[in-house]
C-alpha cells in the first residue's frame, strides 16, 4: 500500500501522518508540490496539517491554486483515496474539491486540546472500523477550523449523508458541528482534526488509528 | 502600457457573523464609544500595468475571483486608479 | 579604494552617547581606528559594544557561574548550550528575551522572540523540537495588561504554531512591578547529533560568505542598543521600525539551513539576531580569528535607500550567514532553490582580521576585529547586597485566620496560580506528534525522542519574590525547583538556560540582586552538578524609576531514560498520597500572605543544598523502582494547593488525615515533593530515615480535611479554570 | 444626532514588511498576473451616532489611535459618510 503525503512549503505536520500511516502498514513517500506528480502508483494522498505559505490571506488559498492540485482532482476523479487533515482540509474547499469554507474560529483564538468526536457515519472508507456513533478523543490544533458552507449545501451534505465527524463539544463554531465531510463517491475526505496525533502507542488517545486502519482495510481488500 | 494602482475591498459576506467585528465592537464598547455593527474587511492593494483601465479592472477582477476572495463566504469591490 | 566620509568630530561627540556610547568607550573608538570613525564604524561600535551585545555588566559575574559537567559538550558561547543525551544525540537548547520589543507591539514581539531563539538552535545543527515561554505582566488591573497578554500570546502562538514546533511548557505570572515592562522570555529546544553540530568560528580564507533568506529592511534598526532616537535629519524614517516576524519564511530557512548542512558544504552558520549583518559578521571573524569583507551591494534590500550604517544595523528577521567551502556556491544556491530561498554571495574570508565593509564602490568601514571585541567594554559596577531579614514563620500570623478551604477557593482564583489553559491551550503542544507530557500535565514537559524509548523533560521557574527578599537563595530557589520539576516528572536533570531578568545595574543595589542571584543560581548548579550552558541578559528593564522584581529564569532540561519512567500529577481513585520533606512554616513571599494582604520584605524558604540533593535522588530511585505513580513538588501556594492540584487532573477527590492545621498548609518551605502510591507499604519501606508523612487517600469527589471540612472538586475545578477567561471575557 | 457610517482603512506603514501581502503577489504571480507591490490592508467598518460629521470624525480618530491600529508600525485613513 502506497501513501503519497504532499508537502506545501509550511506544511508542517507530513512526518506526523507519515508515522500514523506507517503504522497501519502504508510505504509513505513525501512528494514536494512545487512540481507535477504522478500519483499512479499510489493508494491514497494525503494533504497534512500545516500552514501552507504561512497560510498568508486565507488558508490552504495559495497551495490550492498550485498545479499539484490538477494531478490531486485528477487523481481524486480516478478513484484514488484522498485525506486531508487541517489544512489539507483546507486545501480541499478552497480548490472546491469539498464545498464549504473554514473561517476563523467563532473565538478568534487558535485552539489545540482533545475534542469530543462522534463517528456520524460508519460506512465510509474512512471510517467503517469504527462502531456507530463511537465517541472519540481526538485533539484539534487551528486558527481556521470554523466550517461554513450556505443552507443549500449544508442541506445537500446532510441529505446525502456525507458528514463523517461531528464535535460533541465544537471547539470552533462549526456549522452542524461539522468537523469532517466526504465526497460524494466517498473517495475525498476532509477534516480538522488531527487523528493522527492520537494514533500511536505512546499518545494520550489511540482513537484516530481506525481511521488509517478504515482506509489500509479498505485498499488492502 | 500605464501603471493602475488596484485596490481590492475583500468583506465578509452582510449575511454572515463576523465575530471578529463583534469582538472590536465590544471592546470599543468597553473602552464608551457606542459603536454598532462593526465588520472587518481586508483590502488588498497592488500595482499592475495596463493598456487602460478597462483592462486594468478587468485583470482586477480575475484575480479577485481566482485567488483573493472566496466567493463562498465573501464579496468584492473593486477600485482603479492610474497613477501618476 | 574611496572611503566614505568620516565624522566631524563634534558630530561624533554628538551621536556617540545618542548611540548608547559612554565618554570612555568613545575616546576607545578613536584609538582603535587613530580617528575618527566613519557613520557606519560609529554604529558598528555601538552596536558591539552595547549591553546586550557586550554583557559589559554581567560578563565579570557570568564568568563565575558553573558551567562544565560530563554532559556539556558545549557551554556559553555559541549559539545555543549542547548536551550529550546518549546514543551519539545531544540536546541544544537557549533561552532569549524580548521584553522592550514586545511592549512596543506585542504579537510581533513576542513572534520576533520566538523567531529569534529557534535560529539560535538551527543555526547549531539542531532539528528545533520544542519550546517554552516564560510570561511576566503588570497588575492584572492596569489597562494595558490585558491587551498586552492577549498580543503576547498570540504572537508566540502565531509564530510556533506556523513554524511547528510544539510549544510544551512555561510559566505566566503578574505583578504590579512589571506595569510598564513586560517580561517575555522563550527557550528553544533542539536535537542533534554529536557528530554534527555546527559552529559559528569562520574559516578558511577565500571562501565565500553566503547571505541566506529574508530581504534586509529598516526594521528595528539599532534595536541592540539603547539608542532613542534621531541619528538622521528626518525624524520619521529613522524612528526605530518594528520588526515583523515572518514564520513562514522561518520555517524554510530553517529545513534550507539544515539541508544545507547535511550537504557538507557549509565550514560555519550564524544567524542574524540582535544587531543583524554586524555582530553576526563579528562574531564570526572574531571566533575564527580571520577578517571577513561584505559588499552591501549585494545584499537584498527591501527598501532602495538604505544607507551602510542602517544595512548593518537593521534587525530584519529570518536571515542567516553562512561560510561555503570555496568553490561550492552553485551546489548551495541549488539546495537553497529546491526550497524557493533567496541566496545570495556577499563577498569572503579574508586573512586580515578586519572587518571591512563596502557599498557603491566605497569603504564603509574597515575595523579590527580583535580590537573591536577584544577592547569592548567591561564593567566592575558598585553593588550593594540586600541583608536578608529573619524569616516569617506561620506562627507569626495572629489568629483567627480565614479557614483554609476558604484560602484555597481564592488562591485558585488568583491569576497568578489559577489555571493557564486560556493560554497554552493556544499554543499547538502537539506537533511532530511526540509530546509525551502537555501543559498542566506534570511538572515539566516531556517530550519523546523519535525512534528511542527515551524522552527528555522540560521547564521554566522563577520566584521573583523570593528573589526581591533574598537575591541569593532567590537564584538558588529557581535552579532547585527546576530541578525538582524536572525529577518529578521522571527525568534525572542535566543542565540549565537561564535569561536573566533585571532594572538598571548602574544603580547598586539593582547590581546587588545580580550579583546576588548569579551567587545563589552558581552555588546551587555546583552543588546538583547542573551547570548552565547557555543564557541571556536582559537589563534596564524598569518604568521611569521603577524597577522590576529581580527575576532570573530558569529553564531546565532532564533525561528520563525510559518511557515508563514519565510520570504527571494528576492523583488516581485509591492512591495513597505522601508528603517528602520537612515542613517548617516559611511564609515570607508566599502566595499565602499575598492573598490575605500582608506586607512584608522578611527572609524567603531557606534552601538547603543537602536536603534537596538527598529528597531529589530518592524521587528518582523511586520512579525508578515503580514505588510512586504521579508526583508534584511543592511550590507556591504551599502543600494542600499542591493537593488540589493533583485532584484536578483526574477529577478524583482526597480524605486528608490530620496532618497540618490553618497557615501551614499554605508554607512554602523547599525540597518537598507529593508522591503518589498504590503500595503504600512499599514506599514507605523505601522511605524508611527520610521525613515523610501520609497526607491522606484519594476518593470520591470531594477534598475532605480532617476536621470535616470539604469542597467538591468541581467546584474547585470550576474556579481553577475560570479565573483566566472570566478575567478577559 | 445622525448616523454615520464609519470605515477605518488599517494599512501597514510602507517600510513594515508585509509577508502576507509578498506572499499573495507570488501567488498572482505565478497564475501568470504581473501584479506588483501588493499589500494586504484591514479595513474596519462600523455605525456611530455624532452631533455632525466633525464630532464622528473625532470620534474615529481616537477609535483608530485607541484600539484600532497600532501607530508603531500601521498607517490609518478615515472616511466618515452619513447613513441616509
Ligand atoms: N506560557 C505558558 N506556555 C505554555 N504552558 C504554560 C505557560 N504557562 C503555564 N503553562 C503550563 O501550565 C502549567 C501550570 O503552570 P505553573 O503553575 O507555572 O506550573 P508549576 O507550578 O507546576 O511549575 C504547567 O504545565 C505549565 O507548563
Ligand atoms: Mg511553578
Amino acid at each position: 500500500m502506497q501513501a503519497a503525503i504532499l508537502s506545501f512549503p509550511g506544511s508542517n505536520r507530513e512526518q506526523d501522518a507519515e508515522y500514523a500511516l506507517a503504522h497501519v502498514g502504508f510505504s509513505c513517500q513525501i512528494v514536494p508540490s512545487h512540481s507535477a506528480a504522478d500519483f499512479s502508483g499510489v493508494d491514497v494522498i494525503v494533504l497534512p496539517g500545516g500552514f501552507s505559505y504561512g497560510d498568508y490571506l486565507r488558508s490552504g488559498a495559495i497551495a490550492a491554486k498550485l498545479p499539484i492540485m490538477h494531478d490531486v482532482r485528477r487523481a481524486a476523479k480516478a478513484g484514488r483515496y484522498v485525506l486531508g487533515i487541517c489544512n489539507g482540509f483546507q486545501i480541499l474547499t478552497e480548490s472546491r474539491l469539498l464545498p464549504g469554507a473554514l473561517r476563523m474560529n467563532t473565538g478568534q483564538l487558535f485552539v489545540c486540546r482533545s475534542v469530543k468526536l462522534n463517528v456520524a457515519r460508519n460506512d465510509s472508507a474512512f471510517s467503517h472500523l469504527y462502531q456507530p456513533n463511537a465517541n472519540l478523543d481526538i485533539p484539534v490544533a487551528h486558527h481556521n477550523g470554523n466550517y461554513f458552507a450556505d443552507p443549500d449545501t449544508l442541506e445537500q451534505l446532510e441529505a446525502e449523508e456525507r458528514v463523517i465527524f461531528r464535535y460533541g463539544d465544537n471547539p470552533n463554531g462549526s456549522m452542524h458541528d461539522i468537523a469532517g465531510i466526504r465526497n460524494s463517491a466517498d473517495n475525498v475526505l476532509g477534516m480538522m482534526p488531527h487523528p493522527e496525533n492520537a494514533a500511536l502507542a505512546h499518545h494520550q488517545s489511540q482513537d484516530g488509528l481506525k481511521l488509517f486502519a478504515s482506509l489500509a482495510a479498505r485498499i488492502g481488500s | 502600457m500605464t501603471e493602475y494602482r488596484i485596490a481590492v475591498q475583500v468583506s465578509l459576506r452582510p449575511d454572515i457573523l463576523d465575530p471578529a467585528g463583534r469582538a472590536a465592537e465590544k471592546s470599543l464598547q468597553s473602552m464608551g464609544f457606542a459603536a454598532r455593527d462593526a465588520r472587518i474587511g481586508k483590502t488588498i492593494t497592488l500595482t499592475l500595468d495596463a493598456a487602460d483601465a478597462a483592462e486594468a479592472e478587468a485583470k482586477a477582477e480575475q484575480m479577485a475571483d481566482q485567488l483573493l476572495a472566496n466567493p463562498v463566504m465573501e464579496n468584492c469591490s473593486i477600485t482603479v486608479t492610474p497613477r501618476m | 579604494m574611496n572611503r566614505a566620509p568620516l565624522l566631524k568630530d563634534t558630530d561624533f561627540r554628538q551621536r556617540a552617547p545618542e548611540l548608547g556610547l559612554k565618554d570612555n568607550e568613545t575616546e576607545t573608538i578613536l584609538e582603535i581606528q587613530g580617528r575618527l570613525p566613519t557613520e557606519c564604524e560609529l554604529g558598528i561600535f555601538s552596536a558591539i559594544w552595547s549591553e546586550h551585545c557586550s554583557y559589559k555588566s554581567s560578563r565579570a559575574w557570568l564568568s563565575t557561574l558553573h558551567t562544565s559537567g560530563d554532559v556539556v559538550i558545549h557551554g556559553p558561547g555559541e549559539n545555543a548550550g549542547v548536551i550529550d543525551i546518549g546514543d551519539n544525540q545531544a540536546i541544544a537548547f537557549k533561552m532569549e528575551s524580548h521584553n522592550h520589543p514586545s511592549f512596543i507591539e506585542p504579537y510581533q514581539g513576542a513572534a520576533t522572540g520566538v523567531g529569534g531563539v529557534l535560529r539560535d538552535i538551527f543555526t547549531m545543527g539542531a532539528r528545533p523540537i520544542a519550546t517554552l515561554n516564560a510570561l511576566r505582566f503588570g497588575d492584572p488591573e492596569h489597562p494595558k495588561t490585558r491587551h498586552l497578554l492577549r498580543g503576547v500570546v498570540a504572537g508566540i502562538s502565531g509564530y510556533g504554531n506556523s513554524f511547528g514546533v510544539p510549544t510544551v511548557g512555561g510559566e505566566v505570572n503578574f505583578d504590579p512591578s512589571y506595569n510598564g515592562n513586560i517580561l517575555v522570555n522563550t527557550m528553544a529546544v533542539g536535537l542533534l547529533d554529536q557528530d554534527k553540530i555546527f559552529l559559528s568560528a569562520a574559516a578558511g580564507v577565500g571562501n565565500p560568505l553566503l547571505y541566506v533568506g529574508a530581504a534586509t529592511g529598516k526594521d528595528g534598526i539599532h534595536g541592540a542598543s539603547m539608542a532613542s532616537a534621531s541619528f538622521a535629519d528626518d525624524a520619521e524614517v529613522k524612528r526605530p521600525t518594528v520588526q515583523v516576524g515572518d514564520p513562514f519564511m522561518g520555517k524554510v530557512l530553517c529545513d534550507a539551513s539544515l539541508a544545507l548542512m547535511r550537504s557538507g558544504l557549509v565550514v560555519a552558520v550564524q544567524d542574524m539576531g540582535a544587531a543583524g549583518l554586524t555582530s553576526s559578521s563579528v562574531e564570526m571573524a572574531s571566533k575564527g580569528r580571520v577578517g571577513v569583507k561584505l559588499n552591501l551591494d549585494h545584499v537584498p534590500q527591501r527598501a532602495s535607500d538604505m544607507s551602510a550604517f542602517e544595512i548593518m544595523l537593521s534587525e530584519s528577521q529570518e536571515r542567516m550567514l553562512v561560510v561555503l567551502k570555496a568553490g561550492t556556491e552553485e551546489a548551495a544556491l541549488k539546495v537553497h532553490a529546491d526550497y524557493a530561498l533567496s541566496t545570495t554571495v556577499i563577498r569572503e574570508i579574508t586573512d586580515t582580521n578586519r572587518l571591512e565593509v563596502v557599498q557603491h564602490g566605497a569603504c564603509y568601514a574597515d575595523i579590527p576585529v580583535d580590537a573591536l571585541v577584544n577592547n569592548a567594554p567591561l564593567y566592575h559596577r558598585p553593588y550593594t547586597l540586600k541583608e536578608p531579614e529573619a524569616p516569617f514563620l506561620c506562627q507569626a500570623l495572629s489568629a483567627p485566620q480565614p479557614p483554609p478551604l476558604e484560602t484555597l477557593k481564592a488562591l485558585f482564583g488568583n491569576l497568578n496560580l489559577a489555571s493557564k489553559r486560556w493560554v497554552f491551550e493556544q499554543y499547538d503542544c502537539l506537533i511532530r506528534s511526540q509530546t509525551l507530557i502537555t501543559p498542566g500535565g506534570g511538572d515539566a514537559a516531556v517530550v519523546r525522542i523519535p525512534e528511542h524509548n527515551k524522552a527528555i523533560a522540560l521547564t521554566s521557574d522563577c520566584m521573583p519574590a523570593y528573589v526581591f527578599r533574598d537575591p541569593e537563595m532567590g537564584g538558588m530557589q529557581a535552579v532547585v525547583e527546576s530541578w525538582r520539576n524536572l525529577i518529578a516528572s521522571g527525568a534525572k536533570p542535566l543542565a540549565l538556560t537561564n535569561n536573566l531578568n533585571f532594572a538598571n545595574p548602574e544603580d547598586p543595589r539593582i547590581m546587588g540582586q545580580i550579583v546576588g542571584a548569579i551567587k545563589g543560581i552558581s552555588q546551587a548548579c555546583t552543588a546538583l552538578n547542573y551547570p548552565v550552558v547557555s543564557g541571556n541578559v536582559s537589563l534596564y528593564n524598569s518604568t521611569g524609576d521603577d524597577p522590576i522584581l529581580p527575576t532570573p529564569v530558569i529553564g531546565g532540561v532532564g533525561l528520563i531514560e525510559d518511557q515508563s519512567f514519565v510520570r504527571g500529577s494528576a492523583l488516581s481513585e485509591g492512591q495513597h498520597l505522601v508528603l517528602l520533606g520537612t515542613t517548617e512554616g516559611h511564609l515570607s513571599g508566599s502566595r499565602y500572605l499575598e492573598q490575605l494582604g500582608i506586607k512584608e520584605t522578611a527572609a524567603p524558604p531557606p534552601i538547603n543544598l543537602e536536603a534537596e540533593q538527598r529528597n531529589g535522588y530518592k524521587v528518582i530511585e523511586l520512579i525508578r523502582e515503580n514505588h510512586i505513580q504521579a508526583c508534584h513538588d511543592v511550590a507556591d501556594g504551599g502543600v494542600l494547593l499542591a493537593i488540589a492540584e493533583m485532584c484536578l487532573g483526574k477529577g478524583v477527590g482526597i480524605t486528608l488525615y490530620p496532618s497540618f492545621t490553618g497557615a501551614e498548609w499554605f508554607a512554602e518551605d523547599q525540597a518537598r515533593y507529593l508522591l503518589a502510591t498504590n503500595d503504600l507499604e512499599g514506599l514507605t519501606t523505601a522511605l524508611r530515615s527520610y521525613d515523610w508523612q501520609l497526607l491522606g487517600r484519594a476518593e470520591g469527589d470531594s477534598l475532605v480535611l480532617s476536621e470535616g471540612d470539604s469542597v467538591t472538586i468541581n467546584t474547585l475545578q470550576e474556579i481553577f479554570e475560570h479565573a483566566l477567561p472570566n478575567y478577559l471575557r
